[in-house]
């Protein structure tokens, strides 16, 4: 749009006018007798007070402002921006999955259970493992649940002094932080120069203190650790037990199982690798998957079935689970998502992601490696991603990666993330997904090239980026020091 | 192929570029030991006709039932252009607005929701969401035991008339960090005030009460937030935020108000769904902010000046602060408040209020009716929209002949209350109509009279 | 965005990759023996092919690219583009009416069926006809059932000579090309410097000859034919019959009935006044109703009730009927939309519509007045919309009509209706509808002001405009003459 | 108050600046006796959630029976994201796009779809729709006289296999103007070539065929056009376009190939919703293009020289032309366009051609599954994906028999075609699975069986 026209919406608060509103909306009467008047609210919620029109028109127009798998490449390392099908999305709402109360007669939701059985039996099938529960909310959640269940595995057996998680120096934030929310303490431990665990650190890590250790494979270096059975033998020798984060599980669906690889617990993002929408920022789920050891561990509630119904299982039947993580039983419509997606790719389908996944992946470093970029791994496969390090172009021409991610946005493409994981300096990780075409990968390599010759000949340019976007670089630092979290009313 | 657009020509001129010969190759760092090929345990795929054949026969078995169950989801009407909205691809398909200048929209809406949800309660900062009310709950217990870090305190006092399930998922929850939940006794369905603790202080870290309560009565909030207040607890106000349009805000009860309020955003705006997603809120004093879990959104200004919106006190957070964080939260349920956003926009302050009021006359309506029968009182009273019927008879039994009636009644309260004999939870939002309520009555009469039940 | 990222996508077919495709969208194989050799395709069509993604971000991407009801302010004259309430096409879509084959048992409709026998009611009772068939499938096609029916009321009556329609010079296009499809002459009259119809040369103009007369009221000049009753009885008198057309309903809904007004039928574009969506360019409802002499001529089907039951009246039942318009029975999903906006707004609702749409045009015209504009009938009340001719700043700065339309688009607003009625010279027909608010309605006064003001100090910039729309001005000459209608493969 | 957005506040301040007292002085050029007061005989206004229950009530109603009725509808499978782009409001509440630089979405997509119609049909323009497939034929009738206009010609030939209801509506249409349609009989289901007239030429503007016919035969297009051509006559193809993924496409009909292909664009994309909106589609050879209704759009340039897109040769629509233009349309049926050109986008030619041919492979299991029964024979063969069926007894008595078994299973030819005695035309599309090809014929042997037919 034209400078006099910046893609800007007034907050909708500032569209209200005392009165407006849409009565069609809600019942006619308000009135509440009966009900203690000390207790009442005494003037109305400062809520906008707009027409439907206003609302649309808000609405849609804020969601233009956005970047999004429907309109963008979307190539954020770690996260699995891939293609949500609309039919997943459009099956999951059907009326009688919609209406359906949670705790309706068991009777009455025969069909839900069914996808969700069939779901936790799938999801064990591509993992590897023995039993799942479909209850955790994001990956997080299922870390926790993991971790809850390592640890109440170790006091089952009356070892009570395991209480530390080891973690890979290049591990996401949730995993230390889920170690802390479970009661342990966390210890990093490095990784060696071609992005695999230093193996004598990990030895002299563990000891009777050992819980477990939460790992990725591929890591989120973006390469696969090769001697995963090693480090496996290790921490199980310690009498630790290893926890897998799914979040990249979309690099090997097909090629290898978890399972397999001595893992003992394992969550799954399903709105990654299973391809349900992220929602701005969720809903998602983070379905966790057990071995045989950890099975009367996992959370509640779990789909059985007998006699050919299916039902809840909770406390009676599993004295000995973590518990519950939900006031329900989790995201089920995110579930029913992954549910459909599963069935329309099938075991072949499914095989296929992990391929393209790293076809990308290893095509898109391809063009960037002759580009002039510097790989952070330049010996390794690409896994599902991969890393580009900016140091030297940093060094040379003072041009951030932050820079090089907001030229991209103007180049009509999202950032790949950056600056994650934290030991690799100036660091685009970029994931391309499988659902993207060798065109845009290409177009997107051209544009990185372009981007970088800049910084070479216009460095200025660059840190003034992005300029095509509804608003320019924002400023972090007011925003928390002088914080503005709320419209409120002028008094 | 099912979502993946490369020709074979494609994958050739890809597999040369990179100078491979196949894709096998690509996964050439996996030990062979490790190798595997396809998955047994899965079907083949199905087209998406298909796919749409099976989900609707699933469907079709599921949600018939007439519903009078609440106890923390509730069936509201939904205007159809809240999804409409919300299941836009450009909210739909984005991820957490990391990259602030390309996420203005889902940022402004975040920003509008925590305004929103401050109005409402009364409190001057909220996240950008938690999971469900539930996981909202214990995450205000966690927050309480940080605020009161130096203090060491790590007990909370709940009342015992706060959701069974949300005190069961935050023991879960709070339980690997030693914190312990002290549950407070119920008189008439209500928390017992001669039960509160006269040692409370320096005790425990808060008192954690929720207004409608569980069982649908209403606490007496002022009182009980001056005592916490009197005794140096946190106060954790559990809230259905619908009610907060007729009900007292929990800023404003007592003296002081509530420090932490939350709950369960689902009836804004979210369908029943079968369980979830829904989205859990939580709220807070401004004083507290740096112990809030979760995402935050601030408005700021561009380097030209011009107001734009971005995540911000990031540092709380588990992807910078890794292990210090104040939780574990990453991916919340963003499309969840996308949507609350805009219901609560379309209903505004006046919508809400009469939406609320209208559950409270019909499961008033509801209560008085079956009340009527033989066998059934009325547990407690004032109550907001739910209300316990205690029965003469087993409520299992009761309950089962109404499912088969196709009525989906409310819930037995004989695991959680089993001090109240045989009891059910039920609920008539504004969705019931008078012959919904009649159909209701009707079973349930017919129910007590048949030899079904004992 | 940017000058460097234009707001363009390529087209679909520039996409496509021969093999790629959505394989997941069609059933699995594609044998079809037993057709002859002979009758068969030999070459594919060149279609695109495309993955899912590409078409899903391709026609996202594309309609961001439209102004529209639910993102700009729209005040397109004879237009009515009021907001379409979203819930109009939830109700309208589900399952039970979608799936149905309209040549599924009758028993098999009857929820549809309830739906449009009240809808034909409600529509008679809102015009003050006596009865409708809903088939016609947009307003022209209305308008041709109605002269279609005036035509077969003389014929029926043995009166073959009456072949001319009378049509004011304001007219729409519509209607003197109904008239010709119909197979009568049309003759054109005059409209006085006050927008009336002139009297005088309408008796001049009726005789044997005459069928009838079209006329729309309040007419395409904005304002309301105050002796409509007189033209009625002249038109009458010399045997001819009125035709009402319904395009601008939306002024007069429950203010006046145009059955009250003499006219013997009369269509109504359910996509106008009954708010259903205009679809960039349809499908609408051109519903007509008569008075009883032309009952027996509608169009069919019409939807009987007999004992509690529906059923389709046809040919057998109406042996008179014009006959059929449409091979089953018109825009049925369109009809269901226009239907639950009845209900939803109700008689009281209805009268509120002419209420506030005539309110924001004549608050709008008073705000251009005030701001310098002249009025095509300042001594004119406005109707739901008026007409604002820039004859004089034309003539003093050059600047057109068009050039102003242009600079709204920069300002995000539509613009109205230019250059028709075609009588006004360097017109604007503004109608703002009854859903658009009162800070709309400044904020596009203040925008017209604005214009105003730069086309006397910087004409020049307002012929350059737009500038930030996704195109600029566009070559309509080479449009025409170098036909670019199809894209074609590349040999 | 619903959808208008005036507080009490705003509409006293617009009536003050205007300089009125009241609403009602607004309308003080009415006359006064011609002024209402609301409407007799329409409801009161109810609320959304009123409206939908009442709505799923309605719809509960319908569309319940197992579909093998065809006779110009057809129940296709539809991909989840047609409806999910063509339902955005961009699409949804655009008006007509005059505005070209305000419309590109809209004026790129029609150029698609104009680009995509001429791919199937072989032909070198059309326009951007008609109402639907019927009202397409009567504008072809009206653009072949109009290319006739010198010589004076207004009859058309029809081949009596044309559907009877465009013939109707054509004839309905085209009476005004004095156009005839005469019929062509038939033999075995086809034009019958011994009836073409020897002395047309001179005589008719065009011959009218459709490829596959209402009764699913195929006509020996090849012939067919090459006497029309030798004759003088336009050859006007009535075509379903998702046939023509499989069949020849209609501008390589013979030597010359037709020189305007219609018909009804439903089969692509849009549901069967109890009878519209459709949409009905257009093409022609390039030297027709001015005898053409309805918009077109053009490819074009901008003043930056950059690509965009437009509506052209407008001097040949009703805004322009008035009384001299090629047709009264103006309103067309845009967003079915929207929707057609996006399934044809996600199919492409070959998940057409798989969806054409399974609809044939499902109708000939069909109809040899029921001609295995007694009493039912197939009338002709080859057929593309419907069949008529010949029954030995009435068939009104066996479609209610099978209606009430909750078949919907195809049309009764009797009125249309006394000739064939009692006969029914039936599809099976790609929807029908294997198990509903056996329902259907259980209960057609059943109905047989029974005493309700005689
Ligand atoms: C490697 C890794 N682990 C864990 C997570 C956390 O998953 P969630 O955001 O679903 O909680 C993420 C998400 O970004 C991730 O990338
Ligand atoms: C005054 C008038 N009459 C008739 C019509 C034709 O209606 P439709 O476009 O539905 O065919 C219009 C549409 O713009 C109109 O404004």
């Amino acid at each position: 749009m034209s400078p006099e026209m910046p893609l800007r919406e007034d907050l909708i608060f500032e569209q209200s006018a005392a009165g407006r509103g849409s009565p069609a909306l809600a019942p006619a009467s308000g009135e509440a007798p009966g009900l203690p008047p000390g207790l009442l609210r005494s003037v109305p919620a400062a809520l906008p007070e707009v027409s439907e029109l206003q609302v649309v028109r808000h609405y849609t127009r804020l969601s233009q402002l956005n970047y999004s798998i429907d309109t963008h490449f979307y190539p954020l390392g770690s996260c699995t921006m891939k293609y949500n099908p609309k039919v997943c999305n459009r099956l999951a709402m059907l009326p009688g999955f919609l209406g359906r109360h949670p705790l309706a007669p068991e009777a009455d939701g025969q069909g839900v259970m069914a996808c969700l059985y069939e779901l936790q039996a799938m999801l064990a099938a591509v993992t590897g493992m023995q039993a799942f529960s479909l209850t955790p909310m994001a990956g997080a959640q299922g870390e926790f649940a993991g971790v809850a269940m390592i640890m109440a595995y170790h006091r089952s057996r009356g070892d009570h002094e395991r209480r530390e998680i080891i973690v890979p120096d290049a591990a996401h934030g949730t995993n230390p932080a889920t170690a802390t929310m479970c009661g342990c303490s966390v210890r990093e431990i490095p990784t060696d120069a071609d992005g695999d665990i230093d193996l004598p650190a990990l030895r002299a890590a563990v000891g009777p203190q050992t819980a477990g250790i939460m790992l990725t494979n591929p890591s989120t270096l973006g390469v696969f650790e090769r001697r995963i059975r090693e480090v496996a033998d290790i921490v199980h020798e310690a009498g630790g037990l290893l926890y897998y984060d799914g979040a990249n599980l979309n690099a090997i669906l097909g090629r290898a199982l978890p399972g397999a690889m001595g893992f003992d617990v394992i969550h799954v993002n399903l709105h990654k690798t299973f391809s349900t929408p992220h929602g701005g920022g969720g809903p998602g789920s983070g379905a966790v998957g057990v071995g045989r050891r950890l099975e009367p561990f996992l959370p509640l509630p779990i789909v059985g079935r007998e006699n050919g119904r299916y039902r809840w299982l909770g406390e009676a039947e599993r004295p000995q689970s973590i518990g519950r993580l939900s006031a329900f039983m989790g995201n089920t419509g995110i579930l029913l998502r992954a549910y459909v997606y599963m069935r329309l790719l099938g075991a072949e389908g499914m095989r296929r992601v992990a391929d393209y996944a790293t076809l990308n992946a290893n095509y898109l470093m391809h063009r960037l490696r002759e580009a002039g970029f510097r790989l952070a791994y330049p010996a390794r496969r690409a896994s599902h991603e991969f890393i580009v390090t900016l140091k030297d172009l940093h060094r040379e021409t003072g041009v951030t990666a932050m820079d090089v991610a907001k030229a991209l946005l103007d180049r009509g493409f999202h950032a790949p993330t950056t600056y994650f994981p934290l030991l690799v300096p100036e660091c685009l990780l970029i994931e391309p997904t499988e659902t993207e075409s060798p065109e845009t990968l290409d177009a997107f390599a051209e544009a990185l090239a372009e981007i970088r010759e800049l910084a070479r000949s216009d460095p200025e340019q660059l840190r003034r980026a992005p300029l095509s976007t509804p608003v320019r670089r924002l400023d972090d630092v007011r925003a928390a020091r002088q914080l503005d979290l709320a419209w409120r009313p002028a008094d | 192929m099912p979502y993946i657009p490369h020709t074979p020509e494609d994958t050739a001129r890809m597999l040369a570029a990179i100078g491979l010969d196949s894709i096998d190759e690509l996964f050439d760092e996996i030990p062979p030991a490790l190798r595997a090929e396809g998955f047994a345990g899965v079907p083949a795929g199905i087209d998406e006709a298909a796919a749409a054949r099976l989900m609707q026969s699933r469907a079709a078995q599921d949600g018939r039932s007439l519903c009078f169950v609440g106890a923390g989801a509730y069936d509201h009407y939904i205007p159809a252009a809240v999804w409409d909205l919300a299941a836009r691809g450009e909210f739909y398909s984005a991820y957490t607005p990391y990259q602030a200048e390309a996420s203005q929209g889902t940022l402004q809406l975040i920003y509008e929701y925590q305004s929103m949800m401050c109005a409402l309660t009364g409190m001057e900062v909220s996240n950008a969401s938690l999971y469900d009310g539930a996981t909202a709950f214990a995450e205000a217990c966690l927050m309480a035991v940080r605020a009161n870090r130096r203090a060491g305190r790590r007990r909370i006092l709940v009342s015992r008339a706060l959701s069974p399930v949300y005190r069961r998922v935050a023991e879960t929850i709070v339980a690997g960090q030693d914190i312990e939940l002290v549950e407070l006794p119920l008189r008439d369905g209500r928390l017992d005030p001669d039960a509160l603790p006269a040692d409370a202080a320096g005790q425990y870290a808060a008192l954690a009460l929720q207004q409608p309560s569980y069982l649908g009565t209403l606490e007496d909030v002022d009182r009980l937030s001056d005592w916490a207040a009197a005794q140096g607890l946190l106060l954790i106000a559990v809230c259905n935020p619908l009610s907060l349009a007729v009900l007292k805000p929990p800023g404003e009860w007592g003296e002081a108000g509530a420090d932490i309020a939350c709950g369960e955003g689902q009836p804004l705006g979210i369908p029943l769904s079968s369980g979830g997603p829904y989205f859990g809120y939580i709220v807070s004093r401004e004083r507290l902010v740096r112990q809030m879990p979760g995402r935050i959104v601030g408005r700021t200004v561009d380097v030209d000046g011009r107001p734009g919106f971005t995540l911000t006190l990031q540092a709380r957070e588990q992807h910078i602060r890794r292990s210090k964080a104040t939780s574990n939260i990453c991916t919340n349920q963003g499309l969840m408040v996308t949507a609350a956003t805009i219901y609560m926009s379309l209903l505004g302050a006046e919508g809400l209020q009469r939406t609320a009021a209208a559950c409270h006359a019909n499961t008033a309506r509801l209560a008085a009716r079956l009340a009527a029968l033989d066998g059934v009182r009325i547990a407690f009273e004032p109550f907001f929209h739910e209300v316990v019927l205690q029965l003469d008879r087993p409520a299992a039994a009761v309950l089962a002949g109404l499912a088969e009636r196709g009525i989906a009644a409310g819930v037995d309260l004989g695991d959680s209350y089993p001090e109240l004999g045989p009891a059910i939870l039920s609920c008539a939002t504004e969705q019931r109509s008078d012959a919904d309520i009649e159909v209701y009555a009707a079973a349930l009469a017919e129910v007590l009279d048949s030899s079904e039940v004992a």
